[in-house]
């Protein structure tokens, strides 16, 4: 191509390579019109916003299918193009793109989980007035994700990133006249920004140490062996080497975009937005951009085993994503806003995903990644219809009897539900979720993950029966009665219901060729691994988890369905637990009486010191100073009045005539510059001389 | 034998030069091909006028001069002759030594012009790096002999045409650059035998013109317009609107200094037409494959004459427009279209070679032309013109 | 030190000196074309081909044009009865004189360790545009935006009157 | 002489010649031109230290140069825009008479 492009050496790519870009390109372009388009312009902006996700979609198979064709002629799939897009001084900053399995397996899934729920959202907002602003932020959404993904350039990927953070922003307050829904886009917003501060750093850092930030480079990438080895040589704080401490930074940002524990306080709150938004950020795509990223570096987090085949960085990375899993599955258990307990079950499924890539690596923690955003994607979907048929109600409590007014939701939403707990053998969950579980169980580091890890499942089946039960089970608890929502919106979700129950087999022990894709080696379908007694045991434990969770909450809360003032069955049963789990364990209060107390206090004490410490100073100055001229004038007007008034006739005429320096004229002050050169000239060349 | 019909001007020029002493030669030739020059557009310039009012006149229905010679075509002869006896006035509070200094400053820029213009195979008289930048910086300092001219002639209707004329030339030379930049954006080079190199290619038989590329094409109608601006030719012709003044920035000129006012539009016609042809229509490199063996030079000169006519033609065909008009037009439309042109350029220039950069550049440039055309349309109230009379 | 260098700065400093001695402003905005011509001529003469024509086309081409159209929106072009230099001129002539000196001495001092006649480098057009949007891409970028600041800026405050009529007109 | 110290002492004078103009005519279009002249004296500077500098190929004074054209052009738009500005408050470009802001 061009000369700029040229000085980087490309190897030959495939046609598809080639056009990559196309695919983030072409949703941009579009926002950017329906951008331009009036209020009016509802259907316009629509078909855009479809149409062009359409287009990527096909392009993001045709680009899967090159690379499901190169694996099955057993070659692994890694085309590159790069380009240089600044230079300045000695360096210069490159981009480009990247199609390898990894790739074009979340282009896939992104694109079609956006598409599905574009189409979906057609139904959901029709009466929404602000619809086209609504499908351009979408719009610009999915295709910024896209370029997450196939971003070759972590500051490439980062561009895409806070591009995805702003339209998250733009979505959760995108009912702004809610005052909740303001501070939550604010919460959400201000929450990620915490952590890509450290992502950042840990880019220049990254930059700094290789000279780069493309991934793969032709061996010069960042997270290629040749700079790997620079960076582990590179020793950081703490016993870390660079490696594993731009791994943390990275992870940071990860965490704080994917909800983990300590930033995960933003995703509960972001269900304010229109339920589309949730199931298509907050469920499917954005939030597993976080685990993305992990995936993408994981050479980088991997780098430099300690004992054990894993490094400081992924077992933080582990440590985090589990006691997350737990934490955020606890807290569901005591909600009963139908969304946010979707919401705990997401930042808990990121927690297994992380653990996932922690303990397993890549493979495993991705498969939960589409599985989870598919089932996910469904549920919310199908909470939206639920929202939608009950009248914009959320609160589970006041719904129930949904079974025979909505049966195709019901049914739609079962089958996620299933998928969520991890119901055996026939749903992705199980299979998705048996892979982590395997992985922490033959995890050399600890026991303590895989225990938590299991206690998690437990959990999940037990909120997500009692959300069903109440929600679907029992008889109608609220105001006028629901009914069913239109086609376009349960079409999507009988979509979503098959693949959330399809997907399973692909990531099975006995054919795992999604985890072979991945990898690059070939997969090849043996039944004897299903009975290999190791991994019957565990399936046989996470079967026994599923079941014990399901009774326990039928037990709880079986067909009675309590009037909406009831406490809830579990709240009789352990009123403390309850409150602090209803309370989301005060984490946000927490933070209330730590970190923005503390600004709030340090804001009143400058205050104060500005009112009465600084100002006080001043005040007295001025006092002391208005005494002394007090004391001056009466001075002056007794006793040395009559010479006085003669020295100021004196100074009045210095002053005027010092005042005619200040001409007003622009020439005088040229003649003066003047003047200076030439005195400075002349200075100058004196010293030169001597 | 062909070879040598296509480079016969430098040979005669390389054999009349080896008669000197060599240290002479290379100034030598150089004066010898300004003297060719010199002589050559202004006899094409006798003979573009008597083209022009014949043509004129039978656009409007006249016969035209047909009174000297056979179908009047020793008019300009005659007018020549009149010119050249005519009394050379000079207004009594006019500013004589400028007002002396303007058609002289004026025809020497544009003759300097030519200087880079290639008009045939190895047939360029300095083939500069910055050979383009060259003849721009010429083209500016024609408006300086403009505004001389209406100034130093004190009469208001000669410094409202000058006024008029360089407000013009200066909002159409940015256009005119624009577009000429997209062509150095593909070229890589400023210079323009460079430049005609790059289009002197063919396949199946189809030059590489750069009209015949999305952005070339809009680049090449944006130079239009801003040519026939720059040359203050109809509909562009304010400057010396009859109507409205006398005769513009030259109405206090008469004899031969007017004819050099003349003569100097005319040949800044020509060498910008010159241009034009080389930027866009591959200069002299033939329009297919196997029209090869014609002579360089006379592609060139028959595609200037090409334009030439076209200019004419224009000037037959429609009404001068109101001075807001002109500015708007330059300012609102043809200068944004020029920079969308660059941007489209640009993506060419960097998206790989296939049908894709065809039609997203294509599609970009309708786009951007419908819309600002639409919205322009608007914000004027116009309209598809509706015939009361005739039907 | 070629008759031709002799020749240009004559020029040039003819051009100069009468751009600031003439009485009639338009006169004098003529010399300064004069002047920017030779030093077009001069940078030429410097084998620097490039700011050359660039000179010729700024500056002739647009800044002579501004000033001319300058001096008749402000009736510059009569020339003001009670004479065209500031009261204050002897002071201003001496200091310029000084400057000179000062500029003239301090060549005359450094004149031995200057470089004598060096190889004529050769730079093509291309080179420089290459170096424009690589090393001196973010000057470039600077300079884009002052150049869009001045235009805007420009333009405000050459119509800002003309706004305020319009206003008042509507009201 | 060298070669450059001629370009150098053009240079000077025609800086000199500039900022007599700017100092002693009352025009203040008259003034924009001398200091439109000393920048061009700059110019000229520029250029002949890159031509006859010890690295012609780096550019430095060529870029120098052309950077420093461009902002003259800005320069000379907005000074004379000010000066019109001024004139329509003042009625005048006398720069003698443009003394409001004395002391």
């Amino acid at each position: 191509m061009q000369e700029a492009i040229s000085s980087i050496p490309q190897l030959a790519v495939s046609p598809i390579a080639e056009i990559l870009w196309l695919i983030p390109a072409v949703p941009i372009v579009a926002a950017g019109l329906s951008a331009l388009l009036k209020q009016s312009g509802r259907n316009t902006s629509a078909t855009l916003a479809i149409g062009s996700l359409s287009f990527s979609l096909l392009l993001s198979l045709v680009a899967f299918a090159h690379v499901f064709s190169d694996w099955t002629a057993g070659i692994a799939t890694h085309e590159i193009v790069n380009f240089t897009w600044m230079q300045f001084g000695a360096s210069n900053v490159d981009l480009g793109w990247v199609l390898d399995p990894l790739s074009a397996i979340m282009l896939v899934m992104v694109s079609f989980v956006g598409l599905l729920i574009f189409i979906y959202s057609t139904g959901y907002m029709k009466h929404d007035e602000n619809f086209t602003r609504f499908f351009c932020f979408m719009s610009l959404f999915a295709g910024a994700m896209l370029g997450v993904v196939i971003a070759n350039s972590l500051l490439l990927l980062f561009m895409c990133w806070e591009i995805v953070g702003l339209t998250s922003y733009l979505l959760i307050g995108f009912w702004y006249q809610k005052p909740s829904a303001a501070a939550a886009a604010k919460k959400a917003f201000l929450t990620t920004r915490i952590g890509d501060v450290f992502f950042l750093l840990g880019i220049v850092w990254l930059f700094a140490q290789t000279g780069t930030l493309l991934f793969y480079n032709n061996g010069a990438g960042s997270i290629e062996s040749a700079s790997l080895s620079v960076l582990l040589t590179q020793p950081a704080a703490l016993g870390l080497t660079a490696a594993g401490a731009i791994g943390l930074l990275i992870f940071a940002g990860a965490a704080g975009k994917s909800g983990q524990f300590p930033l995960h306080v933003w995703l509960p709150d972001a269900m304010e937005g229109p339920t589309p938004v949730s199931a298509l950020i907050h469920a499917a795509t954005m939030v597993a951009a976080g685990v993305f990223l992990i995936a993408r570096v994981y050479p980088l987090m991997a780098a430099g085993a300690l004992v054990g085949g894993t490094t400081m960085a992924l077992t933080v990375v582990t440590w985090v994503g589990a006691f997350t899993a737990v934490f955020a599955a606890l807290i569901a258990v005591a909600q009963n806003d139908i969304k946010r307990i979707l919401a705990y079950s997401t930042v808990s499924q990121l927690g297994y995903m992380m653990a996932g890539l922690g303990m397993g690596g890549v493979a495993v923690g991705i498969f939960h990644l589409i599985t989870h955003a598919f089932f996910k994607a469904l549920l919310f979907l199908g909470a939206g219809s639920v929202i939608h048929g009950c009248h914009e109600e959320q609160n589970i409590r006041r719904m129930g009897g949904l079974k025979s007014d909505m049966p195709l939701t019901f049914l739609t939403y079962a089958i996620g539900m299933l998928a969520l707990c991890g119901f055996p053998l026939l749903f992705s969950g199980f299979w998705s979720k048996d892979g982590i579980l395997e992985a922490a169980q033959h995890w050399s580091m600890a026991k303590a993950p895989f225990y938590m890890l299991v206690f998690g499942a437990l959990l999940t089946a037990f909120y997500m029966t009692r959300q069903m039960v109440y929600v679907f089970g029992g008889h109608w608890r609220g105001g006028k009665p629901a009914q069913e929502s239109p086609a376009v919106m349960i079409v999507p979700l009988g979509i979503l219901a098959f693949f959330a129950m399809a997907l399973g087999f692909i990531g099975t022990p006995a054919w795992p060729w999604f985890s072979a894709i991945l990898d690059g080696n070939a997969a090849n379908l043996d039944l004897n691994a299903l009975i290999e007694p190791g991994l019957l045991t565990l399936m046989a434990i996470s079967t026994v988890m599923v079941f014990l969770g399901i009774g326990w909450a039928w037990w709880f809360y079986g067909d009675r369905s309590p009037k909406p003032t009831v406490p809830d069955a579990l709240e009789k049963a352990a009123p403390i637990a309850w409150s602090w789990l209803s309370h989301k364990f005060y984490v946000d209060e927490f933070y209330g009486v730590t970190v923005i107390a503390f600004y709030g206090w340090w804001s009143r004490v400058s205050d104060w010191l500005d009112r009465w410490i600084w100002g006080g100073v001043v005040a007295g100055v001025a006092w002391a100073f208005s005494l002394g001229a007090r004391l001056n004038r009466f001075l002056d007007n007794n006793i040395v009045d009559g010479g006085f008034d003669k020295g100021c006739e004196e100074l009045t005429v210095g002053g005027g005539l010092l005042s005619r320096m200040q001409t007003g004229r622009v020439q005088t002050y040229l003649r003066i510059l003047a003047l200076a050169v030439v005195v400075l000239a002349a200075i100058l060349i004196w010293s030169y001389k001597t | 034998m062909i070879e040598n019909l296509d480079q016969i001007f430098v040979l005669l020029q390389h054999w009349l030069v080896s008669f000197l002493p060599a240290s002479w030669q290379p100034a030598a030739g150089v004066l010898l091909s300004v003297a060719a020059i010199v002589c050559l557009f202004p006899a094409l310039f006798a003979l573009t006028t008597v083209f022009e009012r014949k043509g004129l006149a039978r656009i409007q229905n006249r016969l035209g001069p047909n009174r000297v010679g056979p179908f009047g075509f020793f008019q300009p002869i005659a007018d020549g002759i009149k010119s050249l006896t005519k009394e050379d006035i000079v207004p009594s509070s006019a500013d004589a030594a400028v007002h002396f200094l303007a058609p002289v400053l004026l025809v020497v820029t544009v003759f300097m012009g030519f200087a880079v213009l290639p008009m045939g195979r190895n047939m360029v008289l300095v083939d500069l790096d910055a050979g383009l930048l060259f003849y721009f910086a010429m083209g500016a300092s024609t408006e300086l002999a403009v505004f001389m001219a209406g100034w130093s002639s004190r009469n208001k209707y000669s410094l409202l045409g000058a006024m008029r004329a360089v407000a013009q030339m200066i909002s159409y030379e940015v256009p005119l650059l624009m577009s000429s930049v997209a062509v150095v954006m593909i070229t890589g080079s400023l210079s323009l035998t460079k430049i005609v190199e790059a289009q002197n290619h063919y396949t199946w038989g189809f030059p590489h013109w750069y009209i015949f590329t999305p952005w070339g094409f809009a680049g090449f109608l944006m130079y239009a317009i801003a040519t026939t601006a720059e040359t203050n030719r109809s509909p562009f012709d304010l400057p010396e609107g009859e109507s409205e003044l006398v005769a513009g920035y030259h109405t206090e000129y008469s004899g031969f200094k007017f004819a050099l006012f003349f003569l100097g539009e005319y040949v800044a016609m020509f060498s910008i037409s010159g241009l034009g042809t080389t930027l866009f229509l591959g200069g002299w490199s033939a329009p297919f494959s196997f029209l090869t063996w014609v002579p360089s030079w006379i592609w060139f000169f028959s595609k200037l004459m090409l334009s030439i006519f076209v200019f004419i033609w224009m000037r037959g065909t429609l009404p001068r427009l109101r001075q807001d008009q002109l500015m708007n037009f330059a300012w609102k439309f043809v200068l944004p279209m020029c920079l969308v042109n660059l941007l489209v350029t640009g993506l060419w220039r960097f998206m790989g070679d296939g049908w894709l950069r065809w039609a997203l550049c294509s599609a970009i440039l309708m786009i951007t032309y419908a819309g600002m055309g639409l919205a322009e349309m608007r914000r004027q109230r116009l309209g598809p013109r509706s015939y009361r009379y005739a039907e | 030190m070629s008759i031709v260098f002799y020749l240009l700065a004559a020029l040039t400093v003819a051009g100069g000196l009468a751009a600031v001695l003439l009485k009639n402003t338009v006169h004098c905005a003529l010399a300064l074309t004069v002047a920017f011509a030779g030093l077009a001529l001069l940078f030429l003469n410097l084998d620097a081909q490039f700011a050359g024509f660039a000179q010729i086309l700024v500056y002739i081409g647009a800044v002579a044009i501004l000033v001319v159209f300058a001096i008749l929106l402000t009736r510059g072009s009569e020339t003001p009865k009670d004479g065209v230099f500031s009261r204050s001129w002897l002071a201003g002539l001496a200091i310029a004189a000084a400057v000179f000196a000062v500029l003239g001495w301090a060549l005359l001092q450094s004149a031995r360790v200057l470089p004598h006649e060096t190889a004529v480098p050769t730079v093509t057009v291309q080179q420089i545009g290459v170096a424009l949007v690589g090393r001196y891409v973010l000057p470039l970028e600077i300079v884009g935006m002052l150049l869009t600041a001045a235009l805007i800026g420009a333009v405000i405050v050459a119509m800002h009157e003309k706004v305020e009529h319009e206003k008042e007109g509507s009201k | 002489m060298t070669p450059l110290t001629g370009y150098l002492l053009v240079a000077a004078l025609l800086f000199s010649i500039g900022l007599a103009g700017a100092l002693t005519r009352r025009n203040a279009i008259l003034v924009l031109i001398g200091i439109e002249l000393m920048l061009n004296a700059a110019n000229l500077n520029l250029i002949a230290f890159w031509r006859y500098g010890p690295h012609p190929e780096a550019l430095t004074g060529m870029m120098f140069a052309i950077f420093s054209i461009a902002v003259a052009a800005a320069e000379a738009a907005v000074g004379l825009g000010l000066v019109i500005q001024i004139h329509r408050h003042a009625k005048t470009t006398d720069l003698d008479q443009m003394n409001r802001m004395k002391g």
